[in-house]
């Protein structure tokens, strides 16, 4: 009995190994869909877990923690909307984000362009207020979205033209953004009345978002979302555009190759994700904040990557994942109140949710050599 | 008289520079060594605010700032081997996993340090580094006070990055890992173990962010305060791709970017200018940008960087 | 019996079977030629016998002891060398730095370069491989490439050396040269495996020569004892050199017509100087040459995937003033990528999706923008009968098909737009033999249909068979057309070295 | 370390014996040795003064966050919410229509309106005596803020205001660092102002940043004011005074009165100096250079002034 050139089970292992493959191609199907739901559930869970063991360390009562996130989530309609408040901007990121990843192009400045689209809105709300609503709503939307994409399309720019790399570029140019609107809310935005915080000066009724419940803040700003999320879908998945994005994603080569026009691509998509996130920045204000203030958002950018990740970047599954970090940071402020945990806690557990998402290996599409053609 | 006092102001303005710019040159010179083996680390916001939280932490309960610093490694320790679990043994994507990481470093510090002291404690300090004047040198007329009365882990600060210049240019080690971040299939072929080494790399890189962040919680200030990193982070990145991926390079950077930094709060605080002050705090960043686009991006950075190694079937 | 080798299996993702209980015994001190089509397993096997790939099952006996070689550190350890097909050389490092990498202890100091430099000075005058230890790999032409990887394996101490078609890459004179280092080698007690396409180069060099095909063992035997025409048989498993029935190609119209093209490689270094030539409606136009002269960049020029300069450039017609892909489009160009994977296929798409790929905006395809689902997969089936690609659904990823049926793909696809001038780069490079004769049955039938086809091949072989006229280039330029009749084969051969060879001669 | 909240259930509707709830809104960490800290330590006294049951939330300093965060509290029956900070006027004007029976009051602030209702300590006062001590102390002068916000702002042209009172060519400078977490950064500044404006005396106004300022002193050896609370063992020997603004008194007052239901709705509470206790002005002896007499004098006379509104603290001033 000679030693085995490889490890002693490798014979066993080859028979095991055709047997699979030939089983998979008729399983395969079945297994990719089930996997690709299962995957994120089983990850949220562990992240809880984790976060509960954290707190129980601490001398918190995860039990009580997590029954108060969840009534403070899901408790009562004003709780529902809410969530749905918070979802709205974590949306329109994990959007943004979802299109860029998807054409791996890694657009980290997601946060500035939420600003720069919440700056132009409070513009065109403030000094084009005498419109009527059906044209000043749609008009500081279009505002926002064009702020976003142009900051998104500088770092397209300079990564085509210059092949600067984008995840510098779009981290720096965020820093600039909001610094400039610091400078724009203590200066030129500034209101103008005595003792005033630094912020703008509220905009116009006319632009406000209509409201879907009165009593509660949920504004038609998350039905956009909603409706976005599937226009993304098709989108990427059903025209010829989207086959363009996803293939110069993966292969530029092979893109190019197909006469796509890599370079015109990368633009268009660093357009698209920064128009979304302007967008979102632009509801966040004609719809809940009503005025600009030198922290519109409180990293809706960041956490928009992890929004989109949880669900391998699929803009329907966006809505879902949205609305989980949504109930994440809603809820975790009725835990303080009842349960005194520092709501610094879920930015740890969102961290947590993808490594875990990553550890149950939910997205080979960002994690495998195919990506790494780029 | 009066250029005396522009002299004095010189010397403040570049002493603060070496202070601004000793954290992003521990967490660079990591950044550097990683990227050299071919993986990208942009979780160092998180894992520097790891090794503040820890530094300062640790060096209040045991009132060593020894013991303090020996924890700080270990967590960069701890940090980079998770880091490494996930990008090279996992492959998965190393920007993902580096956003998770800077979620989970603001988390768990802010966290932490809201259980374990409370809030009716208020805030503490613990004694931190003191300056050390080295002899003769810090006598030196104009360069003394700049370069030879700093802290101990200022001057340490230099000296990692004078060891990554050795290793990675003078060492076998060094040819292992620019091989494996330039073509690790033929390192591979050669007997280099890619995976081990990338581990190592990465490790360092965790290292060198824990010790940035402990910096400023137990040698430039003596408090631990949440998010206490502000953003030094993300700022690494930028100097490292500004500086080349090389040592010395990013050695550069970082001392430009504080020198920027010290001018700023100076122009800040002239008497009488009319140039709103985010004029000047928008400086960095900028220069960074102009930067990056003067190497009209051919800039020579290791070719397998970002990606994952997939041995032979 | 140095190395033996047996029962080794190896399925790749997709069952794909690279090598079928393949047994191969070489002999100290021999030269010991590895002979099989592309695709037939020759890497695979030699790759694990180098530890870069496990198999599945089988074991290794090395100096009579058994061994396993889990990585190449063992097989280094072994004192094994290989000089793999595609060179591993750190582009970045030097000379003298690639081939001490990995061989030192960590912490040791480069310092110590001087003495390796020396030492490669005395292997290069010992063995005849002058190389300058201080130069950067990435300023070395091929062949000097080649010298070191072999250095890497001198210098290590080798007794078992492995070649994968060293000298396809080669010019001839090269050849020789490293064909009389071999023997040199050998007779210096060295035993070496050596991978070719090539038989000339069998019966120059080798001992004994063993054939696979499609993965399995043929047979192993001495070189003084077989002849030409059986190895041919072994190796394809019939009478070779399938005479393609073919008519004369009679037409006189011009569709693609070149002057002056000129092009750089990604070093920026002028790769391709002054081209010029024409291709006729229904006429294949072969382009010999040794690989690394300039054909990947023309091939690539042509198909507007880099810049190039040319005086003049006419396409069925119309002068060009840039190649872009609207008029590619316009014209009708098909294209048959040298690099399959790198650049005809995007792999984790289905194969339905890899079908339109260049035609995923046009109708039917796109509708309004929007992709059409049924007939992108009618579209698929139809073209995966019509060209018996073996896939169980049009849905799969096409990563999970054999490099054959990946390249089918790409020429099914390419072809089915029945294209006015059809650019083919390597089309059977590591398909197997049934999937390379049906690839030349479809291109002729594209050239009898009335296509322009120009064809670029580093394989003689393949020129010949196809090619209504061949054309060699050399250094960049083209240096001379011949008709495609056997008797021209040597000249071709002496051609691709460069004319000086032909005075060296005269 | 157990988490600073009472019994107060998960259910928003109270028990039967209804308890007194009380609830603090703060857009930071309230351990900031600062301004949140203030309203936090107000909260703990309405506790033990009152027996109060209090519980508090630490919000990002994100506006869009603010109204959800009163109405949590509000809908949770709670009879006095206490949003610390002029950022929450909107949103407390927004909600309070709906809890009729709330009281809300918002720091800083100076208006009032119904059960919405305004409490703010005169900032320009306060900060005109910490002047008067400056300026007789020093000629060059530094200020290192946060951001500019009101509060901040304020201080500062009360400080200056003061300073030039007691000494006409007092020179100042001024750096805003544009947040509140950078330690380093503020330390930085000092040491900076020290060093090329050759500045001899510093007031630091960033929260928690502030802490990098009193370092800075020590290291530079230059003097400064800690402000909000006793900072003296930051810089034993540089703090000449510490100003103790305690926001909790005139918290304690409106509580007080919300408890025993005499508040008056609609009007707002601002305390000056003239209110006993809420501003404290604790002189440290053991500095190097005590707070001379002369200028001891200068600040009593300088109280009375403004007691009498005889100096306009917030009068226009250039640096
Ligand atoms: N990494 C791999 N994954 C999947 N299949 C592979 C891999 N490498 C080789 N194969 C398959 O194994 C078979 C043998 O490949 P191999 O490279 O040994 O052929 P070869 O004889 O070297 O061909 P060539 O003459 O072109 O070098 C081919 O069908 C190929 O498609
Ligand atoms: N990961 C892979 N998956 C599927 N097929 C692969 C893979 N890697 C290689 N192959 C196929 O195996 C074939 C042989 O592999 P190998 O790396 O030896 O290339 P080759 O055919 O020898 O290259 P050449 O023809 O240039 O000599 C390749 O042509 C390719 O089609
Ligand atoms: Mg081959
Ligand atoms: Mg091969």
């Amino acid at each position: 009995m000679q030693p085995q050139l490889s490890s002693g089970s490798s014979g066993k292992a080859s028979h095991s190994k055709i047997n699979k493959t030939s089983l998979s191609r008729d399983l395969r199907f079945v297994w990719e869909r089930s996997k690709k739901f299962l995957t994120p559930l089983v990850a949220i869970a562990l992240a809880l877990g984790i976060g509960a063991v954290l707190m129980y360390l601490n001398g918190y009562s995860p039990l009580r923690a997590y029954s108060t996130l969840w009534w403070g989530a899901f408790g009562n309609l004003r709780n529902i909307s809410e969530v749905l408040v918070k979802a709205t901007p974590l949306m329109f990121t994990g959007l943004a984000m979802a299109v860029a990843f998807r054409a791996s192009i890694w657009n980290m400045g997601a946060e500035g362009q939420f600003f720069v689209g919440a700056i132009a809105t409070t513009w065109v709300g403030i000094h084009l207020g005498y419109l009527p609503p059906w044209i000043l709503i749609p008009l500081e939307m279009a505002a926002g979205i064009m702020a976003g994409a142009l900051a998104g399309m500088l770092a397209g720019y300079l990564k085509v033209r210059f092949n600067a790399n984008e995840v510098v570029t779009t981290i720096m140019i965020n820093y600039l953004i909001i610094i400039g609107t610091n400078y724009l809310v203590t200066g030129p935005m500034k209101e103008v009345t005595q003792d005033s915080f630094p912020q703008s000066a509220l905009i116009s009724a006319n632009a406000f978002l209509p409201r879907i419940v009165p009593t509660t803040r949920l504004n038609i700003g998350f039905l956009i979302a909603i409706v976005l999320s599937i226009i993304m879908y098709l989108l990427i998945f059903k025209t010829s555009f989207g086959y363009a994005l996803r293939a110069t994603g993966i292969n530029p080569e092979a893109a190019r190759f197909a006469r796509m026009d890599t370079k015109k691509i990368a633009l268009l998509v660093m357009a698209l994700s920064g128009g979304l996130a302007g967008l979102g920045g632009s509801i966040e204000i004609a719809g809940l904040a009503h005025r600009l203030f030198s922290n519109v958002s409180p990293g809706y950018g960041w956490d928009g990557i992890a929004v989109s990740l949880l669900v391998n970047n699929n803009p329907l599954g966006v809505m879902f994942s949205g609305i989980l970090f949504g109930a994440l940071r809603s809820g975790s402020e009725i835990m303080q109140i009842n349960a005194g945990i520092p709501s610094v806690l879920n930015s740890a557990i969102q961290g947590i949710v993808i490594l875990s998402v990553i550890a149950f290996g939910a997205y080979r599409f960002i994690s495998n050599k195919k990506e790494g053609k780029e | 008289m009066e250029d005396i006092q522009w002299i004095v102001g010189l010397q403040g303005i570049l002493v603060a520079t070496i202070r601004l710019a000793t954290p992003l040159i521990f967490s660079g010179i990591g950044l550097v060594i990683a990227e050299q083996a071919g993986v990208v680390n942009i979780g160092l916001e998180g894992i520097m605010l790891l090794g503040a939280f820890t530094g300062w932490t640790i060096g209040f309960y045991s009132g060593s700032l020894i013991l303090g610093l020996a924890a700080v490694i270990i967590v960069g320790l701890i940090s980079g081997l998770i880091f490494a679990l996930f990008t090279v043994t996992i492959r998965a994507n190393q920007i993902v996993v580096g956003v998770a990481f800077n979620m989970l470093g603001i988390g768990l510090s802010g966290f932490l340090y809201r259980t374990l002291f409370g809030r009716e404690i208020g805030l503490l300090k613990l004694e931190s580094f003191q300056s050390i004047e080295i002899p003769f040198l810090s006598n030196l007329p104009f360069i003394g006070k700049i370069l030879f009365q700093q802290n101990i882990l200022v001057y340490s600060s230099f000296v990692f990055c004078l060891l990554a210049i050795y290793v990675l240019y003078h060492t076998a080690a060094g040819l292992a890992i620019r091989s494996v971040g330039e073509h690790p299939r033929a390192a591979d072929t050669m007997g280099i173990n890619v995976f081990l080494v990338r581990y190592l790399c990465v490790l360092m890189s965790g290292v060198g962010a824990a010790l940035g962040g402990a910096f400023l919680s137990i040698a430039y200030t003596n408090i631990f305060v949440e998010n206490i990193v502000s953003g030094r982070g993300y700022i690494t990145l930028a100097i490292v791709a500004f500086g080349r991926w090389k040592p010395v390079g990013t050695l550069i950077g970082a001392l430009i970017f504080g020198l920027f930094y010290a001018i700023q709060l100076n122009l800040q605080s002239l008497r009488g200018i009319v140039i709103p002050y985010h004029v000047f705090q928008a400086l960095p960043y900028f220069m960074t940008i102009l930067a990056l686009l003067s190497m009209r991006g051919r800039a020579i950075r290791p070719k397998a960087l970002g990606k994952p190694y997939e041995p032979s079937a | 019996m140095l190395l033996s080798m047996e029962k080794i299996n190896k399925i790749f993702p997709g069952n794909v079977v690279a090598t079928n209980n393949v047994s191969l015994e070489v002999r100290q001190g021999e030269i010991h030629c590895l002979l099989g089509e592309n695709g037939a397993g020759k890497t695979v096997l030699m790759n694990i016998l180098y530890g870069m790939y496990q198999p599945d099952s089988g074991q290794i006996y090395y100096k009579g002891q058994p061994i396993s070689i889990h990585s190449p550190k063992d097989s280094i350890e072994n004192r094994i060398g290989m000089v793999h097909q595609h060179f591993m050389l750190v582009e970045t490092l030097t000379v003298a730095e690639n081939i001490i990498l990995g061989q030192w202890k960590p912490w040791k100091n480069l310092k110590e370069m001087e003495k390796v430099h020396e030492r490669i000075k005395n292997l290069g005058e010992e063995y005849g491989l002058f190389v300058n230890p201080n130069a950067l790999i990435r300023e070395l032409s091929v062949g000097e490439q080649q010298r070191v990887e072999i250095l890497k394996a001198l210098y290590r101490g080798t007794d078992l050396l492995i070649l994968d078609e060293p000298t396809s890459v080669l010019t001839p004179q090269e050849t020789v040269q490293l064909l009389n280092l071999l023997r040199g080698l050998a007779d210096k007690g060295l035993t070496i495996i050596f991978i070719t396409h090539k038989f000339e180069e069998v019966f120059q060099v080798s001992d004994r020569v063993t054939v696979l095909r499609d993965g399995q063992l043929v047979g192993t035997t001495d070189t003084a004892q077989t002849t030409f025409g059986e190895l041919a048989k072994w190796m394809v498993g019939r009478e070779v050199f399938m005479d393609l029935d073919r008519s004369k190609s009679n037409s006189k119209e011009v569709v693609l017509s070149v002057r002056g093209l000129q092009a750089t490689d990604e070093r920026g270094l002028l790769a391709v100087k002054d081209v010029s030539f024409d291709v006729h409606a229904n006429e294949i136009v072969g382009i010999a040459g040794v690989s690394g002269n300039g054909q990947t960049e023309l091939a690539l020029g042509l198909a507007g995937l880099i810049e190039i300069k040319y005086d003049r450039l006419e396409l069925c017609g119309q002068e060009l003033k840039k190649i872009t892909a609207k008029n590619l489009d316009r014209i009708g160009f098909g294209h048959i990528p040298e690099d399959r994977q790198g650049m005809g296929l995007i792999l984790p798409f289905s194969v339905a999706e890899n079908f339109i790929l260049g035609e995923y905006n046009s109708e039917p395809y796109s509708h309004y923008g929007f992709l059409q689902n049924r007939q992108i997969i009618n579209h698929a089936q139809l073209l995966v009968n019509k060209f018996s690609v073996r896939v169980s659904n049009v849905k799969e990823e096409i990563t999970n098909l054999s490099g054959g049926n990946q390249q089918k793909v790409v020429v099914a696809r390419e072809l089915n737009r029945n294209p006015n001038f059809l650019l083919v780069n390597q089309p059977t490079r590591g398909i197997d033999i049934g999937a390379t004769e049906f690839v030349y049955q479809q291109i002729l039938k594209q050239r009898d249909a009335g296509s322009a086809v120009l064809l670029i091949s580093t394989d003689l072989e393949e020129v010949f068979k196809l090619s209504d006229r061949v054309l060699v280039m050399f250094e960049g330029q083209i240096i001379g057309e011949v008709p495609p009749d056997r008797e021209q084969i040597f000249k071709v051969g002496l051609m691709m070295a460069g004319k000086q060879v032909e005075e060296e001669l005269a | 370390s157990s988490p600073a909240t009472s019994a107060a259930g998960d259910q928003p509707t109270a028990g039967a014996a209804k308890p007194f709830k009380v609830g603090l809104l703060t857009t930071g960490p309230v351990n900031d040795k600062g301004y949140n800290q203030q309203g936090y330590e107000g909260l703990q006294r309405i506790k033990n003064e009152l027996g109060a049951e209090i519980s508090n939330v630490e919000l990002e300093d994100n506006p869009s966050l603010y109204e959800k965060a009163i109405r949590d509290y509000a809908s949770q029956g709670y009879d006095l919410i206490m949003a610390h900070g002029k950022q929450f006027q909107d949103a407390a004007n927004t909600v309070a229509p709906d809890f009729p029976d709330t009281i809300i009051s918002v720091t800083s602030s100076s208006v009032a309106k119904d059960n919405v209702i305004g409490v703010a300590l005169d900032i320009p006062q306060s900060f005109y005596v910490l002047g008067v001590i400056a300026g007789s102390m020093a000629d060059k002068v530094g200020m290192i803020g946060g951001q500019e916000i009101p509060s901040i702002q304020g201080s500062f042209t009360g400080f200056m205001n003061g300073a030039r009172s007691v000494n006409p060519d007092v020179e100042f400078s001024v750096v805003y660092l544009g947040g509140f977490t950078d330690v380093a950064g503020a330390k930085e500044a000092a040491l900076s102002m020290v060093a090329s404006q050759g500045v001899e005396f510093l007031l630091p106004n960033a929260n928690i940043a502030s802490q990098g300022v009193y370092q800075a002193c020590a290291e530079a050896n230059v003097l400064c004011i800690g402000v909000f609370g006793n900072q003296t063992d930051f810089a034993p020997k540089n703090i000449v005074v510490n100003y103790a603004s305690d926001f909790g008194v005139a918290l304690n007052i409106l509580a007080k009165q919300v408890k025993d239901g005499t508040v008056v709705r609609g009007k707002p509470i601002v305390l000056g100096l003239e209110a006993q206790g809420v501003a404290a002005y604790l002189y440290n002896e053991n500095a190097n250079v005590p707070v001379p007499e002369s200028a001891r004098k200068a600040v009593d006379e300088a109280k009375q002034k403004l007691i009498n509104k005889e100096v306009d603290p917030s009068a226009p001033v250039t640096p």
